[in-house]
């Protein structure tokens, strides 16, 4: 699945020069610190000091790497259950999620949330959360402010191919093309929803024309080409940001580790056919590596593996959150906008 | 102030609301429809324009949902669902998403939503299109819950709803419409969580939700001409719900009685109840009654659906057995 | 649209041979006998005589009748708000109709449906319920039903062009593509839901393709020419009993009164676009019998209408519920299937 | 008999279930899957079949509905829900279609389906992943609802909950698949809406709702060594609930504690209140005690997690408040 291949109702791609290498060197560092992430966090559940449920992005790391370069800061993400890699592509804080993970204090959402809930504002990630789809109307809810406010943000929604099976997905294609929102549809398709294969869930494999009947654009991509994925982006949040709509992206990819946890699915009892072996040669950070023939990676490498370091004992020298505060925050307490109104009357 | 229905003040809100603050907008069923909204909303289309009042298509998940991430990203929607029985499709999203974000996040971002849902009965509707369902968004934490009664409430209560950082479901029914009193005529806030005592009274408290703070009245009226003294609190905020106003009535009168027109079990009466009972354990006279519905679905037929609804004349009842618990009970009172 | 095309996605329409006049009469007869009782119920709508809210069918006749022709005794039958005529086509009792609709105890759902709720499982209607969409899965259930049972009948779902807005109808697609469930979705398009036309809720006129994501085949027919409906439904009909699973009929037609009660759009301030007095020259029924030139329809024009003035006044004799038994019925009584397990241990 | 867990009792009583009724089947997601549903379902699909066994898309709401409609159609469904959680999805076809279709058509018809749904909380999951969401369905006309907390229940009051031709929702908690009893052989039904007394005593009723009525056992042992004698109740049921087993109790006793792990406002241990205070009036000592989890969503760190979910302890405590009431108010009681 070397190139990017446009479906019969989707517009033909423009073609994207290609990128630099020292923009590649940057997809690669982005690449590799998720994955370095990962299996740090992959350890701490292993022994038990991670206790949330973690579901590791081992495999898929080109596609969050390829849609967030094509996004600005003030663009919006929302994501799922298996959104590490999208927290960090943003630029969500690195210590912030494994303190998150951890469950401490100073966690990216206080340590109420942990692995499965993330939040970072400040970068636009305005919230992962795991209930299968919850994310994808919100996201187009962003959109919708954008396009009322003219404030030229984009809105991007990170889910998987099980998350097609949802109809309120369908329900938001529709919305979104109907209102031309500023949004980009991001299916990550690894074959998987949980322990079930694409076949026993679906009868085509043509999640890239999810959005078809709804009149939304679908590429399909290679997911583990990060230029691929950036080229598609690039294009999908170029038609967003000029008033022409959503545009859905199919990124074919691969989960490495099982669905949830630390361990392959094998381990777990799920035996998958036989794909994991095929797909970790296309390994989307060491193709990359593998093209990057003038980098010398190892002190590259010391340095994200020492950023890592930091972060973690950051986060483990972090405190839990304190006793006697669990009952706040039920309800926010922003300042209401209108609060110059008389009160009763 | 000038007298205003209902209706009209929850129109007139709107528009106030719309016309003050960039950040508002509307997304639901029938927002371009001459009578969907029955006059709530009247040619808000027209004044503010279809991009703020996006009729929508039938998806009450997505509607919902991109409601609650508009709110996320700043705005200040409100989402209309005309009968509060379709409103059940959006349960993921108002349950699981917009009540639990600001809690998840640690307050770092919440939910400034106003979800308006309507209880639109009788008629002959039947099973599918009567439902008040307000209960069951009573039990979720990180839900507000106003329910006015009047109409000067339902024009303060919208206000205050879009004003609140988090979540509130604003849930009018459709037997108010007409009620008509004097409203006055800017913007102003009911604040959420207070009731209001509409009749003072000393021999038993009635506290009637929504509409049935009107039977209220009505009962106490009745109850007058045969000597029995009511004291009616109009609860106007379900959640949170004024539990000061209500026990401070019921310790002063000894009695109790809560008005729903909705179903009796697990819902809200049974918690009123339950939080009296115990909280004025030493001043009840009397068992607190609970006036609902019974625990079945609404009927079409006429006259079924006439026996259905809780009157005033249930209320009356009710109080009447509390008074006479009273006397059996009068040595042993404390 | 005199002619039926099929869309790219789905297979070619096997022709079928013209009807005979007998068959043509049949179907007049039905629809004709279908336009009167709506009429009736609109009197009845309008005197307050009925005070339940009805939505009816009259300008849609040719579809129920269509494709009910295809159907026998024992294929299930579901609908929604606007379904007298799916009801009285698949075979459910005139005078229960009536009385249901003037609330009496002898109404097909005995007094405590009304309009909105209409059921003859005699006949094979399950249910036709008013909360929109509701009813398509409940048809995948009644096919799976079949499918495991192997008893060869097929389930038919009626609903609107709004009705595929609401995401669940999609995930029902799939359901029914996945286990090629013996299930036909009939669309009745015409053209609005509520007081909207399709173009303020959706990009494309497309309905055809709403399965074609899922791999659902889909027909557009002319739905005001029963004979199109039913070469179409005797198509889908047939893939279904013989196994290969669901189709989507998109049936184009128009309504002819309100959405709710009697009166047309104009007196209830919705102001179509002048769609109707287009729409008002393909009568179903007009163009019918206008190809029908030697039948003397003057008997049973007469004949439908004794039979219809007869059937309602058994409905208005008839008595109310009686009164204090209101509480019944919130639980079946129907015989536990397990019954001869011993109680408790 | 011989002892079998909890997760074993379900999967025994599906297996027998499937083998003696061929209009049983079972949808829903995670039924393929070697650990998805606790070991209560391990390998349904390899000894009946993926035809009968279903493992479905992520569709809440379409593969409910379908199930409902297979029930109709006269199959005996059993819907899966891996976390009630997710069940919100299908809201609609539970509280608009299976739960008004038999008054609806005035019981022509009925809906024998069982819709399965499980409490998995704790392990740092957090609010979208940990919800007891049993009150919302408890509050709607035409459901049932079972909570079996011990191993035998689960097995009989699944085959009872087959057998009812209404749609019953069975309710289990994955804190309770390792509890383990002596579970009969043979298939037998438990009967839906009795109570089981766990533990006799004559000073307080502690009412267990699932899993809090082991929670509620365990207090009763640490109260015994302080010199109070609880009745121990085990409710099984939630609609219709026992009120003869536990008014007989507590009408004895004079004091009653109902602990449910779930949101307080509005739930079933308001109802389970409100009814006691109400019909056991005069027999009260005290006010009648709510253990619940507070009103919020549930956290995920490991110390607010800890401090989130109720304890025996917190039985105890409650307990003891109505203990003390009693000797404040020994000269007033009835
Ligand atoms: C509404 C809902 N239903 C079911 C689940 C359980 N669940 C969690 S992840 C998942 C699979 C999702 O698959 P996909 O969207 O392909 O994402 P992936 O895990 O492959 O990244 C499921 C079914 C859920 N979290 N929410
Ligand atoms: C879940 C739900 N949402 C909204 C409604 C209100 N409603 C009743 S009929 C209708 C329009 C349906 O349009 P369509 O499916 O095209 O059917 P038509 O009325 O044209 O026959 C709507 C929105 C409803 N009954 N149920
Ligand atoms: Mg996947
Ligand atoms: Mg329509």
């Amino acid at each position: 699945m070397p190139s990017t291949s446009s479906t019969a109702a989707s517009p033909a791609l423009v073609p994207i020069p290609p990128q630099s290498p020292e923009w590649l060197l940057a997809r690669w560092w982005e690449m590799q610190r998720i994955r370095r992430a990962e299996e740090t966090i992959a350890l701490l559940v292993e022994s038990g000091e991670a206790r949330c449920p973690c579901h590791l992005y081992i495999g898929q790391e080109a596609i969050a790497s390829g849609v967030c370069a094509a996004l600005t800061r003030e663009d919006t993400l929302w994501g799922g259950h298996r959104s590490h890699g999208h927290y960090l592509a943003k630029g969500g804080s690195l210590t912030g999620l494994f303190a998150e993970v951890l469950g401490k204090e100073t966690g990216c959402s206080g340590g109420r949330g942990g692995s499965m809930h993330l939040l970072a504002e400040d970068v636009g990630i305005l919230g992962t959360v795991p209930i299968v789809a919850g994310t994808v109307p919100l996201a187009a809810g962003a959109a919708l402010a954008s396009k009322l406010r003219g404030d030229g943000r984009v809105a991007v929604a990170f889910f998987g191919d099980g998350t097609l099976e949802e109809g309120h997905v369908h329900e938001t294609l529709n919305l979104a093309a109907l209102y031309r929102l500023p949004l980009v549809f991001v299916c990550e398709n690894n074959l998987y929803s949980s322990h079930l294969h694409w076949e026993e869930r679906r009868i085509a494999d043509n999640l890239d024309q999810a959005g078809t009947f709804h009149s939304v654009p679908g590429v399909r991509v290679d997911g583990n080409d990060v230029e691929s994925v950036y080229s598609a982006a690039r294009f999908a949040v170029g038609r967003a940001r000029s008033g022409l709509g959503p545009t859905l992206l199919e990124c074919r990819t691969f989960r490495w580790r099982g669905h949830v946890g630390a361990s392959t699915d094998i381990d777990v009892g799920v035996h998958r056919r036989g794909e994991l072996t095929e797909w970790l040669e296309r390994d989307p950070i060491g193709n990359l590596k593998a093209r990057l023939h003038d980098v010398n990676f190892a002190p590259h490498i010391a340095a994200i593996d020492t950023e890592i370091l930091n972060a973690l004992e950051q986060a483990r020298q972090a405190p839990f959150p304190p006793a006697g505060r669990r009952l706040e925050h039920v309800f926010g307490n922003r300042l209401p906008s209108l609060r110059e109104f008389p009160c009763d009357h | 102030m000038r007298p205003l229905s209902y209706g009209q003040a929850i129109r007139e809100a709107h528009a106030q609301l719309l016309a003050r603050d960039p950040r508002v907008f509307l997304a639901g069923q029938g927002l371009w429809s001459p009578w969907y909204a029955g006059g709530s909303l009247d040619n808000l289309d027209r004044d503010f324009g279809r991009d703020r009042i996006l009729d929508s298509p039938v998806s009450e998940n997505a509607v919902t949902g991109m409601c609650i991430g508009a709110a996320l990203a700043g705005m200040r929607p409100i989402v209309f669902h005309p009968r509060m029985d379709f409103m059940l499709l959006a349960a993921d999203p108002i349950i699981n998403q917009a009540a639990n974000w600001s809690y998840l996040f640690a307050g770092r971002v919440s939910v400034p939503i106003v979800i308006r849902a309507v209880i639109n009965r009788g008629g002959e509707q039947g099973a599918q299109h009567s439902q008040a369902l307000h209960s069951l968004f009573m039990h979720i934490p990180g839900l507000k819950v106003v329910m006015p009664s009047a109409a000067a409430d339902a024009k303060g209560l919208l206000a205050a709803a879009v004003a609140d950082p988090n979540p509130v479901l604003y849930i009018d029914d459709r037997w108010l419409y007409d009620q008509t009193e004097d409203v006055p005529e800017e913007l102003y806030m009911t604040p959420i969580g207070k009731a209001v005592v509409r009749r003072r009274g000393s021999d038993v408290s009635i506290v009637g939700i929504s509409h049935m703070a009107h039977l209220a009245i009505e009962a106490a009226r009745l109850l007058a001409a045969d000597g029995v003294d009511a004291e009616v609190i109009d609860l106007r905020s379900l959640k949170p719900w004024d539990q000061e106003c209500v026990l401070d009535s019921v310790r002063k009168t000894g009695r109790a009685v809560i008005a729903d027109s909705a179903w009796r079990t697990a819902g809200a009466s049974a918690e009123l109840s339950a939080t009296i009972a115990a909280e004025a354990f030493h001043d009840l006279i009397a068992p607190v009654e609970r006036v609902t519905l019974p625990d079945t679905p609404a009927p079409t037929s006429r006259t079924e659906e006439q026996a259905y609804y809780p009157t005033a004349q249930d209320i009356v009842a009710a109080v009447a057995r509390t008074m006479n618990h009273k006397r059996a009970r009068q040595g042993a009172a404390a």
